[in-house]
């Protein structure tokens, strides 16, 4: 290497300085990057990423609408973001293993996630509903950036059992700040591990924008770590998957780690208790309309001639399907016992927490029999 | 006098720390043009300018980090952390650098940094979002610790914790941020109750009930409730939890020689443990009755659904009241 | 039975754990070929090669994370925390993470997950290499932590830790590494004592006596000095410090009515505070003194030279004993 | 940038990829990057370069052979690392504020610390002794990272005051993989603060090879952070002189911060506590003996007919007056009383440490009555 070195150019916030299969327009180009991981991208290829993307976003309205009306403590959207979520994501074997943050409903949906499993937790009843290794995905993880962590360590023990599963951390443009983080690429460098880093840099972290965490593009930061990268349009759903197939690719091979930023944008506020109109212009928020993912497949099905009215109402009656499920998940949710508070804080038998849930217990049957009694 | 929710008392002790010392800056994720997801910071960054209201990168290690160097140049950073969840991260920079670097350098060094933690539950929110981290802070030497419980206070003790030399860990009780109070904008520092000072929120003659920051509401209701049943309840609400002012602690214990202490926090090795310890040790023979403690769980803290499971509230609170007063009460009974 | 030093019985302890289950494995900085620094993975990485003994990047965060990973695969880390004062920048894992995995998954991810801690003062060690952070630990729900005292109890407990489906933060008293005592290497785990249970490690009659790791050779120390007075110290060595076994603490506490708590931490919402809370509780009525706290003084940890001013010593746990008998001591007369 | 990045050579053990102007055997070369910043380099600043390296070898000897007669508790060594310290340290002014790490003897000799400094921490009767702000230097730091930060918001301080100061965290390779380093990366690229980050690649982390830390060079992980690197000889007194005004003319002139590797080698073992043979070959001790800074110097003095007996004895002379001062201050010293544990845990009064202190004072009272009683 050249014994001085300066950064690269300052494009953090150029966003058209991504590999892209798809214009915003609608219009299929070549990337010499991504082409070769594609070749198989038919019509039926498309029309299931639209599909999966018009569901996801399903799921992401009903759960505003369910916040908006009681029935969710929190709902933090990802509207915008399904073309790196679901592009990403239908890359994976089901025998990967995935570590996704709270804003991964689409990853979650093509991982296998149930309607329960994308509302109960906002509803405060459960912290997480499914069984990670039911869809090999662990709980959605809140302390920005530790799963980044997880996922290394997961890839170090599929090293240690010589399989060729690949394991994965998504987290966002604010988690890159974070130490967990860069720890993780120093660990998965040094181990050679088989894992691949999604960014998804959606323009903020709450109400900064991306520009508090880096002057220059996120993806700059992995090489100097030993780990390529590549800079993909997030809201091109072909361009994400072939990225992801690189990377996996990359990392089953035994080839190590890989990493993408994926370049979209958050169209929605950060959570349901956002506002922010405080802090952003509705130009930007505008701009980024016009390159919505999902009107973008749209846009190059119609011009295949692949999107007719049947397959429209495929996929408007799956939609409704599933955000019908998603409401009714929630509507019909119960709470745990009291007592369930004790619940699986230790996996064997807790001298201690064994007393405290009986005192807990005689409280609460001395408190119903005093109810009854008054 | 004005009458001022929390939220905005404590904006105001932030103006006013700004306005009367340079040295003063605030940092911290989203306080800027967002003014903090709580609004505490709100228009400060308008008043102050970017240089003094620093939108930080999202790592509250390099905040905590960042801030120490700032101490070192002499300035007095303020910094929020987001959410008392999000403040582990930042434990290594708090308990080896902030807490004990005046020792370190024999006093040549000061880390006047004061630490504001949005804090505790009872708000209805996601994992992470409703911890209640005081203990581990307590157990540290080298910090200072308060917690407050109403808008004076919290004006008041976060314009001394600013002013202090030393470190401080401020605790601001999330549910209590919109509940209102009067509070004199023109106090003067000098004139205040000094920081370390507990109050007596209540006087009563039969039980003193020890606790901080929105448990003394809580408590406040359990001695009202009380009253009705004949039950004479002095409430102290200690502000300070490191150190304690056992002055007024002990003066209440010889009075009443039974004692509840309430939190939200875990049981084990929380500060109602060490409350209950130095009590015992400083009132043994004034104490009727064994000092009882009223806390969340030994458990993570639960899902927003069960949270009411877990906090202590004014139900349980009697009941600890009637042991110490060896009435029927829950363990009646039980042996421990 | 073998005479072996704490530190080789931990190795052997380690060697066994890997033998018997080849999902152990051990991360760490300098764990390999130098045998960690203080030599306890000494010939493992020999025996049982890089991907199970293994030597980490510089960052506890990262081990601590990356453990997470392992388990969430089935394996069981074993982690090695260099120095006692080094674990902080892994808090963030471990309390949001390592203690609250199994409770957010519902029981569906266990975090067996063994934190070994080169652990507390006495061997005049630089800054940060002295600290006592277990009440950080005990206060953490969803962790369990124990601290040995003896070569045979860190075999056995290791092992016990290590086999537990639960994580487990192992305190390893520094200054005991070289002390000798019988190990019976073939011991059954399913004969052993259980974890959690305390031991009796001198009967007495006078005056119970509670510590743990290290600071059990200087209580019983202390207990062979009293006798001399005619005072009969029973000196329990806690083993478990999270949860405590009540069971054998009440038991003395009832027969002697007098208690004295020792450790190296810091006094205040330290394990003591705990210890005393807990045992007022269930013992009021047989106390016949003021329980009382022989700890590290709520300071920093102070330079090496200094340190012996700082542990608690014979002296000083004579001298409670004394107050705690309403005999003269350094306490008569002084106001608390 | 291009949207893919791989990494850079895998050169992290190419211990010859570096910045240099005098060779291993005291040549005298040109470098285009380094060349601008020493044309002041004549013979008495070389000289001088000399003398204070040899002089921090004897601090270093002495603090070895103090720790080995039982006067010191434990001790450092930077030898084979004066020129990494001594180069780059002369490069500041006073009013420049420097964070170094434990092993930063030359540094802190070039700052301006006195014998005492260097022992009496060592030594175990206090965690430091000098005032920071009479060197400007903070207390070596123990917590590995740590400091890098705290440069960092230094230098966030310096610029409000609007100075053209600049701050410095030394750090080693180890301490490279640490969240807070790169956290300090983050914060000083995003604020573009004046902060020079030298991270002293001697190798080895106790025994761990720097490849568990990097398997690429970690001058070439700056830049992704928008921060420009340099990986300099750190063997060459010169060099690192050379780079270090680079570093701190582009902080100082509003640019920002910038990265120096220093590539040297720890000669002696991680401290006196430390068994080097377990993990590291003699061969590769001798082949980095062949590198010695010292040496380096004195060949190219002697080449320049700049090394007579009367330089060499007046330096002599310095050294051995100051390693007199440097065990006198140790043989000196002496503890604090013990109730001086209670000592600056506070500035302010502390009702509870106060009542403590208290105690404390009766007991030791008591303790000294009743032994005087026996
Ligand atoms: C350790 C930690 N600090 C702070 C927070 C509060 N917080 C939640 S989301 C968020 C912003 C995250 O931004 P980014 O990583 O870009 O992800 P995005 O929300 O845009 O998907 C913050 C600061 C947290 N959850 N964890
Ligand atoms: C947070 C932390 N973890 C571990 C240690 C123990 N430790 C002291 S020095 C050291 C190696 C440091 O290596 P490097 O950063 O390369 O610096 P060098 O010692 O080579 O100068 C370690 C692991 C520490 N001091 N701090
Ligand atoms: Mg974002
Ligand atoms: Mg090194």
């Amino acid at each position: 290497m050249a014994h001085t070195q300066t950064p690269t150019a300052d494009v953090a916030t150029d966003i058209d300085d991504v590999a892209r299969l798809v214009t915003p327009e609608g219009e299929r180009i070549s990337d010499p990057d991504l082409d070769r991981w594609v070749e198989d991208a038919d019509t039926s290829l498309l029309q299931s990423l639209y599909r999966d993307m018009v569901l996801v976003r399903r799921v992401d309205t009903e759960g505003v609408a369910l916040q908006r009306q009681g029935q969710l403590g929190l709902w933090a959207p990802c509207q915008g973001q399904e073309a790196a979520q679901v592009g990403t994501a239908r890359a994976f074997r089901s025998d990967d293993f995935v570590f996704p943050s709270y804003r991964e409903i689409g990853v979650n949906f093509v991982r296998g996630a149930k309607p329960a499993d994308f509302v109960l937790a906002w509803r405060g009843e459960e912290h997480s509903t499914y069984n990670p290794y039911d869809i090999n995905t662990a709980t959605p993880q809140i302390i920005i950036g530790a799963q980044a962590l997880h996922a290394v360590g997961y890839a170090m023990g599929i090293q240690r059992d010589g399989t060729d599963q690949v394991a994965a951390a998504y987290f966002g443009d604010g988690a890159s700040s974070q130490g967990d983080v860069n720890e993780a690429m120093v660990f998965a460098s040094s181990f050679r591990s088989p894992v691949v880093f999604v960014c998804t840099n959606n323009q903020w972290a709450i109400s900064e924008p991306v520009t508090v965490q880096a002057k220059f593009p996120i993806a700059g930061r992995a090489p100097g770590f030993g780990i390529p990268s590549m800079r993909v349009d997030g809201n091109d759903a072909l361009a994400c998957l072939a990225a992801m197939r690189w990377a996996l690719d990359n990392a089953r091979r035994g080839n190590g780690p890989a990493f993408i930023e994926a370049v979209t944008y958050r169209m929605g506020p950060h959570t349901t208790s956002d506002d922010p109109t405080r802090y952003r212009d509705k130009d930007e928020v505008e701009r980024w309309r016009r390159r919505d993912p999902i009107a973008r497949i749209e846009a190059l099905l119609r011009a295949e001639g692949a999107f007719d009215e049947g397959f429209q109402s495929d996929v408007a009656a799956a939609a409704d399907a599933l955000g019908a499920g998603v409401r009714a998940a929630a509507l019909e949710a119960t709470s745990r016992a009291p007592i369930g508070v004790f619940d699986h804080v230790y996996a064997e038998p807790h001298s201690g927490l064994e007393e405290q849930r009986g005192w807990f217990g005689a409280y609460l049957e001395g408190f119903s029999t005093e109810e009854v009694a008054r | 006098m004005t009458q001022l929710t929390m939220a905005k008392a404590i904006n105001e002790g932030l103006r006013r720390a700004m306005a009367d010392d340079p040295k003063v800056l605030l940092m911290g994720e989203d306080i800027g043009k967002l003014g903090g997801v709580f609004r505490i910071t709100d228009g400060l960054l308008d008043q102050f300018g970017a240089q003094r209201v620093i939108d930080t990168p999202l790592a509250e290690a390099g905040i905590m980090g960042t801030a120490v160097g700032l101490a070192f140049r002499g300035y007095r950073p303020v910094v929020e952390i987001q959410f008392d969840g999000f403040v582990y991260p930042a434990f290594d920079q708090i308990v080896c650098q902030v807490a004990k670097l005046h020792y370190r350098t024999r006093g040549n060094v000061t880390m006047p940094i004061t630490i504001r933690i949005p804090w505790a539950g009872g708000v209805g929110a996601a994992e992470h979002h409703s911890e209640s981290p005081e203990a581990y802070f307590v157990h540290t030497s080298g910090l200072r610790v308060v917690a407050v419980s109403n808008p004076q206070d919290a004006y008041v003790m976060l314009r001394q914790a600013i002013a202090s030399n030393d470190p401080v860990v401020y605790f601001e009780p999330k549910r209590l941020y919109h509940s209102k109070g009067e509070v004199d904008l023109d106090a003067d520092l000098a004139d205040a109750p000094p920081m370390g000072l507990a109050r007596v929120a209540r006087e009563g003659s039969d039980v003193t009930l020890l606790t901080y920051g929105a448990q003394v509401t809580t408590a406040l209701d359990a001695a009202t409730a009380a009253e009705d049943e004949g039950v004479s309840i002095e409430v102290i609400d200690l502000r300070s939890i490191s150190p304690v002012d056992y002055r007024t602690v002990t003066a209440s214990v010889r009075k009443t020689g039974r004692v509840v202490v309430t939190h939200e926090a875990a049981r084990e090795a929380g500060v109602g443990a060490e409350l209950i310890a130095s009590v015992t040790e400083r009132c043994f023979n004034h104490l009727e009755a064994a000092p009882v403690r009223v806390t969340g769980h030994d458990i993570p803290y639960p899902p927003a659904k069960l949270e009411k499971h877990h906090l202590p509230d004014l139900d349980r609170i009697l009941d600890a009241v009637d042991r110490v007063l060896d009435r029927p009460n829950s363990l009646t009974g039980v042996e421990l």
